[in-house]
């Protein structure tokens, strides 16, 4: 807790996550719920990668003429894994949500649970 | 011979993206395929075990990337759940040879098989993680395959399953990952014995604090801790059976192995206590075992009853890793286990009677017994086997984990378990009644036939393990023990 | 002296194997006959062999698994194990003999006979359990094994009788479970054959809860009131179940199991200081009264005997609870007094039963000039429940009073006198019009039981006489008893 | 008063997330345990190491090369998963009609849209194989080619009309295509223990070798990506 507040950057994750959060728990729309959890998994990806960031600093790729600080490359390769886990999952929960739209007529979460 | 560690995740994960490709023209050859897969899983599994017990644990640097650089996997007591996992693999593909023609579409038959060897060889890493990003990536793998798996029989409240499971598994999978990055900002490492030295070192108390409550839940809702278990039932009891099975016995597990992996790393901070943590996960494994029998009481479902059985057995192990001693944590190690056979055992019995009889509730299949001895009698030692009745495999773990709550002083906690395992004893004994001591409701019962010797052959396998490894389980209970002694010792 | 003996594992072993060939093999009579009564009359021999042994004081030890590690299930044969194998492997011959011409025609018999010798296998692994857990498991199996027979008719009685018994015993076994938990923890070990496990651990505030959680554990198949609800329910198994639950198997386990608890867990020194078994003699003298009472109410031949039973039994536990020489004797010796006298008044009601048809006790009247065998036998066994001498069930009276009063506990002679009297009160009127009433009502053609009941019946009774005079004789099995009474370490030799 | 009672419980557990981040370092200190510890060391023997000079590439495929196999697999499954879940079940369920069988789109392209995408294919096209080429040295990678590879075909999918009956890449070469990921990790794995002693390690000798496995893995991303992609697409396009 160095002197106050240096950490503007993760408020704006967590506004994101609880955005993102609400968004799943609250609305009925499957699709919005998806949205939802894109948003919170955006929210984490920003949070990792914003770790690695260092003032002044570059994308890390050596090469003549390029010797600032660099970011760390780690975060960005566990964002460019957490990202395609998120895009499969995303993908399969569209074609969850199509063939529920094809079974039950309706993607409402509050008229499944009638429909059950 | 080292080398094989990192195969024995990479065969069944390359092995399942070949599958669609080699089964594109001969459809029959993907089973094939699947289960000579899983017996390759079994034999390397055996050879990592035959050196553990050798050699003790042993690392494997990917690449030759030495540790923290690179990705470490290591093959510990802890590990040795792997022989589970490859078991009750060989099991679930084996008996979908014939339960799939049925149950799950041709064109997505392939792609069926394709998923299940996914979700092993995720299942496979996740137990030789030693790297906390190597944990997530193995995580999701088991996660994408399970959502999957459960809507591939088709069926409206399977894809609702499905999907109510994905939710619930995204949130709890960003929980970890947002753990997972909070660590590495604190120390710099992903690797997991080198974050915990390193964590040692860390002030700020808030970052940790919020790791740990955020890994404590991630799994949580992964392992389907009450009343973190919502997406469960549904889901476990609508999937096809043998996904059912790998599901129950092996999925769940990751939860509880995930937290039995990442509770150690905070072992190592003097300011941190974790008895309250202890104190709450063992509350919550004792309401979950009271709370998951009654549940089960209700159910006239075969399938409901058997997946709400999860949730109370899953019970058992929270408390025995809650409690935190010696003893009580080789029971509930013991028993992560041995309920994985049990409970393959159960599901896949239940799969063949639903399979041959065409029905699902109790009442439906009063009589059935009588009309599938052989089935029936895997499932009756099953039953005895869940129920903890020595000298099954089930009771291992019970003993254990009474003699635990004794050594930690909370003889409350015993009479709690005590009160679970008899209500878990009267809702097996309603099938029991039902399949054989009740006149059959349907006269097409009387005419249902003895499953087939391939899906037999899995299930009385199975439950002959369920009995054995009660007898010869000095093995496991020396793993455990292993285990255990580790984690109570601080990692 | 201790001796490895593999013939320890065959006894159970062989009922086992028993069992098996049954249910794969059964569907023919004959050979399911054969079977059956082979695995008997060889286990017989088996257990016979080892007795010279027993009574010279060899202890036949095997360890069979080491389930869990480190404790192990293990058999050992000692005095009192002995006693309890033997009674019930002879009582299996009589049993399997007379089963056989009781349940022809009836339905599903490859899973009566099954199951049957199932319960007889783990009768004898109880009795020859090395330590508390093997014995646990076998009296976990015989609840799960006595099942299908108490509910072998399916009627909704039997449905209902079935989930009474198990909703008892199997909380009994939980319990058995917690306290054999509690031993562990407390002592550390779980092996008999010490004089006491516990005998280091006095002064533990988890005693008293171990010693409540055994003894109600085993109280309820013992049924020491007021764990007994189940016994009298459970009468609606056919007649060879009852004559299994009430004399070989699951009743004798529980007082088993209590004499197990207070001679080798517990240990009678330090029950002797703790007290808590003076709690239990009141428990069992209240028991052998009241269910007396209730017996005499009873008009139904079969639910009359089950109370009989009731109060039978705590003769045993009341032994036991004296903790002295002459009362652990009545109560060893009272587990084959009791079962011989039972088990023939049993065949005489399922004889009854399939020959005329009768189940009420005044129905009985007159049926001594038309069945006089069966007749002779049911009173043989009545005369030894009253307890006149010469009968076996004097011998226990006596020696129970010579234990009372060894314990300076002058109120138990008087209890038996009582239950003398109670006793006469509800089986001798039935002898009386039995031999000294015309018979009324019965068809013409009664006659005779058929002789696979007869005999089973006859041959007990003339057990329970034998018992009754020979308790001078070397080889029977009060000698044995007393052998065993001198093994049970801290209660000194019997005179 | 559901949603009330949620955005309660929702600011509570952010305002947890806040006060546990406060104690987190700074982002942007270069003192951070972030920049010091584990990737410090990449940047300093990355390029030395792997050969690679964009060193995120240095992770991905040589330091983590274990996880992003993992991660091939994963987007392989996703594919698995979708076609488990669409694929059409053999028989529809009872009081259901069929699904109509592939519909044509309810909008047909404009023949511009179309003409201009089949003459920019050819540049998009080379523009993958350039990301895909320099993923090396440059930001870029397997990737980031193969997702515009497969838009690439996408895109050509819906001009020229094509479907799941009439595919753009033939269906028995696309399963092999779709493997191509976990395949050339599975063709790494072998030629790191032949040739670096390691399963997945850089082979030292030949000086080219470490550049071709890279490679390599980068082409199985890459095509495998892009196949997948043109796969979820049809599969979707059903529906």
């Amino acid at each position: 807790m160095d002197g106050g507040w240096q950490h503007l950057d993760y408020f704006a994750f967590v506004a994101l996550f609880c955005i993102g959060l609400y968004v799943v728990l609250a609305k009925s729309n499957l699709v919005k719920k998806l949205l939802g959890l894109n948003i919170m998994e955006t929210s984490v990806f920003a949070f990792i990668v914003t770790s690695g960031m260092v003032d002044g600093g570059t994308a890390p790729v050596v090469g003549p003429g390029i010797d600032a600080p660099f970011a760390s490359p780690l975060p960005h390769a566990l964002i460019l894994t957490g990202i395609v886990v998120a895009v499969s999952i995303t993908a399969l929960a569209l074609a969850l949500i199509v063939e529920i739209k094809r079974q039950c007529g309706t993607i409402e979460a509050d008229e499944l649970k009638g429909a059950e | 011979m080292e080398h094989l560690l990192p195969l024995a995740a990479a065969l069944p994960l390359v092995a399942a993206a070949l599958l669609p490709a080699v089964a594109w023209r001969r459809p029959d050859a993907a089973w094939g395929w699947a289960v000579a897969v899983g017996a390759g899983l079994l034999g390397i599994v055996g050879l990592l075990l035959r050196r553990l017990l050798q050699d003790g644990p042993f690392s494997y640097a990917v690449g030759g990337w030495a540790p923290p650089w690179g990705i470490e996997l290591r093959f510990d007591a802890l590990s040795a759940f792997s022989l589970g996992i490859a078991l009750v693999g060989v099991a679930v593909l084996v008996f979908s040879g014939r339960y799939a023609q049925a149950a799950v579409p041709p064109q997505r038959r392939a792609w069926y098989y394709s998923l299940l060897l996914v979700n092993l060889g995720g299942l496979v890493g996740f137990a030789c993680a030693a790297d906390l990003f190597n944990l997530f990536v193995c995580m999701e793998l088991v996660s994408v395959s399970s959502y999957a798996l459960v809507a591939a029989g088709g069926g409206r409240i399977a894809a609702l399953a499905a999907f109510k499971y994905l939710v619930a598994g995204a949130v709890s999978s960003l929980l970890v990952l947002f753990a997972v990055g909070i660590l590495h900002a604190l120390t710099g490492s992903l690797n997991m014995a080198d974050v915990a030295l390193r964590l040692a070192d860390v002030e700020a108390r808030g970052p940790v604090l919020l790791a740990l409550g955020a890994l404590t839940a991630g799994f949580m809702v992964k392992a389907a801790l009450f009343p973190l278990h919502l997406w469960l039932p549904d889901a476990h009891a609508s999937a096809p059976s043998p996904v059912s099975a790998v599901l129950s016995a092996l999925v769940v597990k990751l939860g509880v192995l995930g937290l039995a992996r990442v509770l150690p790393l905070f072992a190592g901070l003097d300011w941190l206590v974790l008895a309250p943590l202890h104190e709450g996960l063992a509350w919550l494994g004792a309401i979950a075992i009271v709370a998951g029998a009654l549940a089960a009481l209700l159910q006239e479902d075969l399938k409901l009853m058997l997946a709400y059985s999860t949730v109370s057995n899953i019970g058992y192990i929270v408390l025995g890793l809650g409690l935190a001693t010696p003893l009580a944590m080789t029971g509930g190690l013991v028993h992560v286990f041995y309920h994985a056979l049990i409970k393959a055992t159960l599901f896949l019995a239940a799969g063949a009677i639903i399979h041959q009889a065409g029905f699902r509730t109790l009442r439906d299949l009063r009589g059935v017994g009588r009309a599938m001895p052989w089935t029936g009698v895997a499932l009756s030692l099953g039953v005895l086997a869940i129920v903890g009745l020595p000298p099954t495999a089930g009771f291992l773990g019970k003993w254990y984990l009474l003699l635990g709550a004794l050594e930690a002083g909370r003889p409350g906690f015993a009479v709690a378990l005590l009160a679970g395992a008899l209500l878990i004893f009267v809702y097996y004994l309603r099938i029991l009644n039902a399949f054989y001591f009740r006149a059959p409701l349907r006269e097409q019962i009387l005419a249902v036939r003895e499953a087939p010797l391939s899906m037999l052959l899995p299930v009385m396998a199975l439950a002959l393990l369920c009995l054995l490894g009660g007898l010869f389980g000095s093995g496991p209970v020396a793993l455990a023990a292993l285990a255990a002694a580790r984690l109570a010792g601080g990692g | 002296m201790e001796v490895l003996d593999i013939r320890v594992v065959l006894a159970p072993g062989i009922s086992l194997l028993c069992a098996l060939l049954v249910f794969v093999l059964g569907r023919h009579d004959g050979w399911r006959a054969t079977f059956t009564l082979g695995a008997a009359l060889i286990k017989l021999v088996l257990i016979l062999t080892l007795l010279p042994g027993s009574l010279e004081g060899v202890v036949y030890v095997y360890r069979a698994f080491d389930f869990p590690p480190g404790i192990g299930i293990a058999f050992r044969v000692d005095g009192l194990g002995m006693f309890f194998a033997l009674v019930s492997s002879t009582l299996w011959v009589l049993t399997t003999i007379y089963a056989i011409g009781y349940m022809r025609d009836q339905h599903d018999r490859v899973r009566f006979f099954g199951f049957f010798a199932l319960c007889v296998s783990t009768t004898v692994g109880i009795a020859f359990a090395a330590n508390l857990l093997t014995l646990l498991l076998f009296y976990e199996l015989l609840t799960i094994c006595t099942y299908p027979l108490v509910i072998h008719d399916e009627t909704p009685a039997a449905l209902k009788a079935g989930r009474k018994y198990l909703a008892y015993t199997l909380a009994g076994g939980a319990l058995i479970l917690l306290g054999t938990v509690l031993v562990q923890h407390l002592a550390g070990s779980l092996a008999f054959g010490t004089g006491g496990l516990l005998a280091g651990a006095a002064g533990q505030p988890l005693l008293p809860l171990a010693f409540v959680a055994l003894v109600a554990g085993f109280g309820v198949k013992a049924c020491l009131m007021p764990l007994h609800g189940w016994l009298p329910t459970a009468m609606v198994a056919p007649t060879p179940v009852s004559a299994l639950l009430h004399a070989v198997a699951v009743v004798k386990a529980g007082v088993f199991g209590l004499l197990r608890v207070i001679y080798d867990v517990f240990g009678v020194e330090l029950l002797a200081g703790l007290g808590y078994t003076s709690w239990l003699a009141a428990l069992a003298a209240f028991t052998i009264l009241a269910a007396s009472f209730a017996a005499l109410a009873q008009v139904n031949f079969k639910r009359r005997l089950a109370w009989s039973t009731i109060s039978q039994l705590s003769y045993i536990v009341l032994g036991a609870a004296l903790l002295t020489p002459f009362a652990a004797l009545a109560a060893i010796v009272h587990i084959a007094n009791q079962a011989f006298a039972k088990i023939t008044m049993f065949f005489v009601a399922g004889a009854v039963e399939r020959t005329t048809g009768r189940t009420e006790l005044r129905e009985l009247t007159g049926l001594g000039h038309v069945m006089p065998w069966t007749m002779t036998a049911f009173t043989i066994a009545a005369l030894s429940f009253v307890g006149v001498p010469l009968f076996a069930g004097f011998v226990t009276k006596w020696y129970l009073s010579l234990g009372g009063l060894q314990a300076g506990a002058w109120w138990v002679v008087l209890l038996m006198l009582a239950s003398a009297l109670l006793n006469a009160a509800y089986w001798l009127p039935v002898v009386y019009r039995a031999w000294f009433q015309p018979p009324r009502g019965l068809e013409p053609g009664v006659r005779e039981a058929p002789l696979l009941l007869l005999a089973p019946a006859l041959v007990s009774a003339a057990y329970v006489l034998l018992l009754g005079v020979s308790t001078r004789v070397p080889g029977m099995p009060f000698s044995l008893a007393e052998a065993a009474v001198r093994f049970v370490s801290g209660i000194g030799a019997a005179p | 008063m559901r949603r009330l009672l949620t955005a309660l419980a929702l600011a509570i557990v952010g305002a947890v997330m806040l006060a546990g981040l406060a104690g987190l370092p700074r982002p942007g200190d270069p003192a951070a345990p972030v920049h010091t510890h584990v990737a410090a060391h990449i940047v300093a023997h990355g390029v030395e190491d792997t050969g690679s000079r964009n060193l995120v590439t240095a992770v991905l495929l040589a330091y983590r090369a274990y996880d992003t196999f993992g991660e091939v697999v994963v987007i392989f499954a996703a594919l698995a998963a979708v076609m488990v879940v669409l694929a059409p079940a053999a028989a529809p369920p009872p009081g259901k009609t069929a699904p109509p069988p592939s519909p044509a789109p309810a909008v047909a392209p404009s023949p511009v849209v179309g003409f201009v995408i089949r003459l920019l294919a050819p540049f998009i096209a080379a523009f993958a194989a350039l990301v895909l080429w320099h993923g090396e040295a440059l930001p870029g990678g397997g990737f980031q080619a193969g997702v515009i590879l497969g838009a690439l075909l996408v895109l050509l999918s819906v001009v020229m009309g094509r479907g799941l009956e009439q595919p753009l890449v033939p269906a028995a070469a696309a399963r092999w295509l779709q493997a191509a990921g976990p395949l050339a990790f599975a063709a790494a794995m072998l030629i790191g223990l032949a040739g670096a002693g390691a399963v997945l390690g850089l082979p030292a000798e030949p000086a080219w070798g470490r550049h071709a496995v890279l490679l390599l893995l980068e082409l199985g991303i890459g095509l495998g990506g892009a196949a997948i992609i043109l796969g979820l697409y049809l599969q979707m396009r059903g529906h």
